[in-house]
């Protein structure tokens, strides 16, 4: 097939790509499609406009093209979940509560030692659980605590941002929200 | 056995009179229940919220005795009783102690020795939300489904690339294995011959029979270049490679590659 | 989201559980998703209506619906194959040490046989060497040499030049060029 030459031919290469990529895709992915071929700000806008195509007429579409930390993807409307779950009865594991308590003070907290979540959650932090973590691409180390012993520090990454469906930790639920209204100053 | 485990609750030498209500619990049970604690603080925000207890006003007394009550529990049953669970208790009787001093003249927050405490359980509180909010986001793999249709891999037929400097060095090994250094020394000259020989067996391939003169475009050539195209046709000559024929002198002199039919 | 109640309904959700697989889907594993109220006559039947939905209005459909061996599929197009291609980018092929010293002696010593290449390798042509040469376009054969057989005579092409960006076979390197530290010129 010859290059894409107008604006359609375009958003259908991007269509195509993002259908069938199975995970986000970034404007760096989406230029490589065009060889070169095109400007980033065009780029962003043809994005834009397959997404608003893909949002017109809304009841018709069952997928929709949304946006989060490392590019763009297809992903089914809510509504169809439960009925895709069926495919698999075997549901992913829910993680334990350590681990999730562990995932929240990293998220919040970042970058913190294992130091720092043992003291915030009052217990040993167990190995099994950062594992966990790693190995589900979820937090990684980005650097060492320039103390004795250099510790690591653990960071959420961008596929944690992405599996969830956010942008950025900006859009996780503020912290605020759980912390209980400041301590009066006098009893 | 049930009564033999509540009798022999003591807390730091103390016996203790009554133990909580919620505190009857089938044994079996016990050891999931305990468990269940994530740790100290866990178990002391339990407590605090099981007894209505004032959070920013804990009755220190009362909160380490329900404590102590819990502790003495996951020892009983042998339950693997971290040490971060002894610590606290040393820390909430130390607090317990200092709540006993008395107090300065005047108040001030920073002094109450609870406030650490509270700090504490106020983030761990925080965290405990924050963890169930996460857990509660929507999940790829198992609430999102991300889009992935098939598309046909085409092999995007890539030919390999190769510099004139592999070729040389393909040529050099040749040569190494070969030990043809001695016999096959090629010039810039014979490469030219070389070339040009290609060229006229291509040319009589594709016309058969040629005549010699044809052969040279004295027009458009250097006279290096038809000196090139002569010596190429001696070469094939002399390699049995084309034929050469004339009727009769003077006459024209033909050229066919030595395969060629006719 | 409630149980499907009509055929658009039942349509929308094999489109969202098939555009989301990553893998064909069987009857069988269709059949799931409605949870046992779902007829295998009435599936099939559905399952054509959705192949000729996205098989009408066909140049703005990416996508169609295939079935294959393991079951139903959406598959991109043929003509975007070459686009999304262009995410992964393949490695580099690379020709092995018998091309590379084929095409060598060619070069040098050309016309030549395959005899004459063996002769000179010591080792036997594998005839797709020959072959993977021809198809390039960087060797033909130029005529045979009047031996019994009359093997066919090779030589580089223009489009072997073009290639290595040379304008004659006299721009390569001259054997001496490098064989002169091996070995002193004759007295």
């Amino acid at each position: 097939m010859k290059e894409p030459e107008n604006i359609i031919e375009m958003k259908q290469v991007l269509e195509a790509a993002l259908l069938t990529a199975g995970q986000p895709l970034s404007l760096d992915d989406l230029l490589k499609l065009f060889a070169g071929r095109m400007e980033r700000t065009t780029l962003r806008m043809l994005l834009d406009e397959l997404k608003q195509d893909w949002a017109q007429d809304n009841t018709a579409k069952t997928l929709e093209l949304v946006q989060v930390a490392t590019g763009y993807r297809f992903q089914a409307k809510p509504q169809y979940s439960e009925f895709i779950a069926r495919l698999n009865p075997e549901k992913q594991p829910k993680y334990s509560r350590a681990v999730m308590e562990t995932l929240a003070i990293i998220a919040y907290k970042q970058p913190v030692t294992r130091g720092d979540i043992e003291q915030i959650r009052g217990v040993a932090v167990n190995p099994n659980v950062m594992r966990q973590l790693q190995e589900r691409d979820w937090i990684d180390i980005v650097g060492q605590r320039e103390v004795p012993g250099r510790p690591s520090l653990y960071a959420t990454t961008k596929h944690f941002l992405d599996d969830l469906n956010l942008r950025s930790l900006s859009e996780l639920p503020p912290f605020e929200d759980f912390a209980q209204t400041e301590m009066p100053l006098e009893g | 056995m049930q009564t033999q485990l509540t009798l022999s609750i003591r807390v730091h030498g103390e016996t203790l009179a009554e133990l909580p209500q919620d505190l009857y619990i089938p044994p079996d049970a016990l050891e999931v229940y305990l468990e269940a604690f994530e740790g100290p603080l866990d178990l002391l925000l339990y407590l605090i919220r099981k007894h209505n207890l004032d959070i920013l006003d804990i009755p220190m007394a009362q909160l380490t005795a329900q404590y102590m009550v819990y502790v003495e529990k996951m020892k009983a049953i042998k339950l693997e009783l971290a040490a971060d669970y002894l610590l606290m208790s040393a820390m909430l009787i130390e607090i317990k102690s200092r709540m006993l001093l008395p107090k300065p003249a005047e108040i001030v927050e920073e002094d109450d020795p609870r406030a650490e405490l509270v700090r504490r359980l106020m983030e761990y509180e925080a965290i405990k939300l924050a963890a169930q909010r996460l857990d509660a986001i929507p999940q790829v793999g198992v609430d999102i489904s991300v889009a992935s249709a098939y598309y046909q891999h085409v092999a995007d037929i890539k030919q390999p690339e190769v510099s004139l400097d592999e070729l040389i060095e393909a040529w050099r090994n040749v040569l190494k294995r070969a030990k043809l250094t001695t016999h096959h020394k090629i010039g810039k000259a014979e490469l030219s011959v070389r070339e040009h020989m290609s060229q006229i067996l291509r040319r009589l391939k594709a016309d058969g029979m040629v005549e010699f003169s044809a052969l040279f475009d004295v027009v458009t050539e250097g006279l290096a270049k038809l000196v090139v195209h002569f010596l190429a046709i001696l070469e094939l000559a002399k390699e049995g490679l084309i034929r050469i024929t004339q009727q009769q002198a003077f006459s024209p002199i033909y050229l066919q590659a030595n395969g060629s039919m006719e």
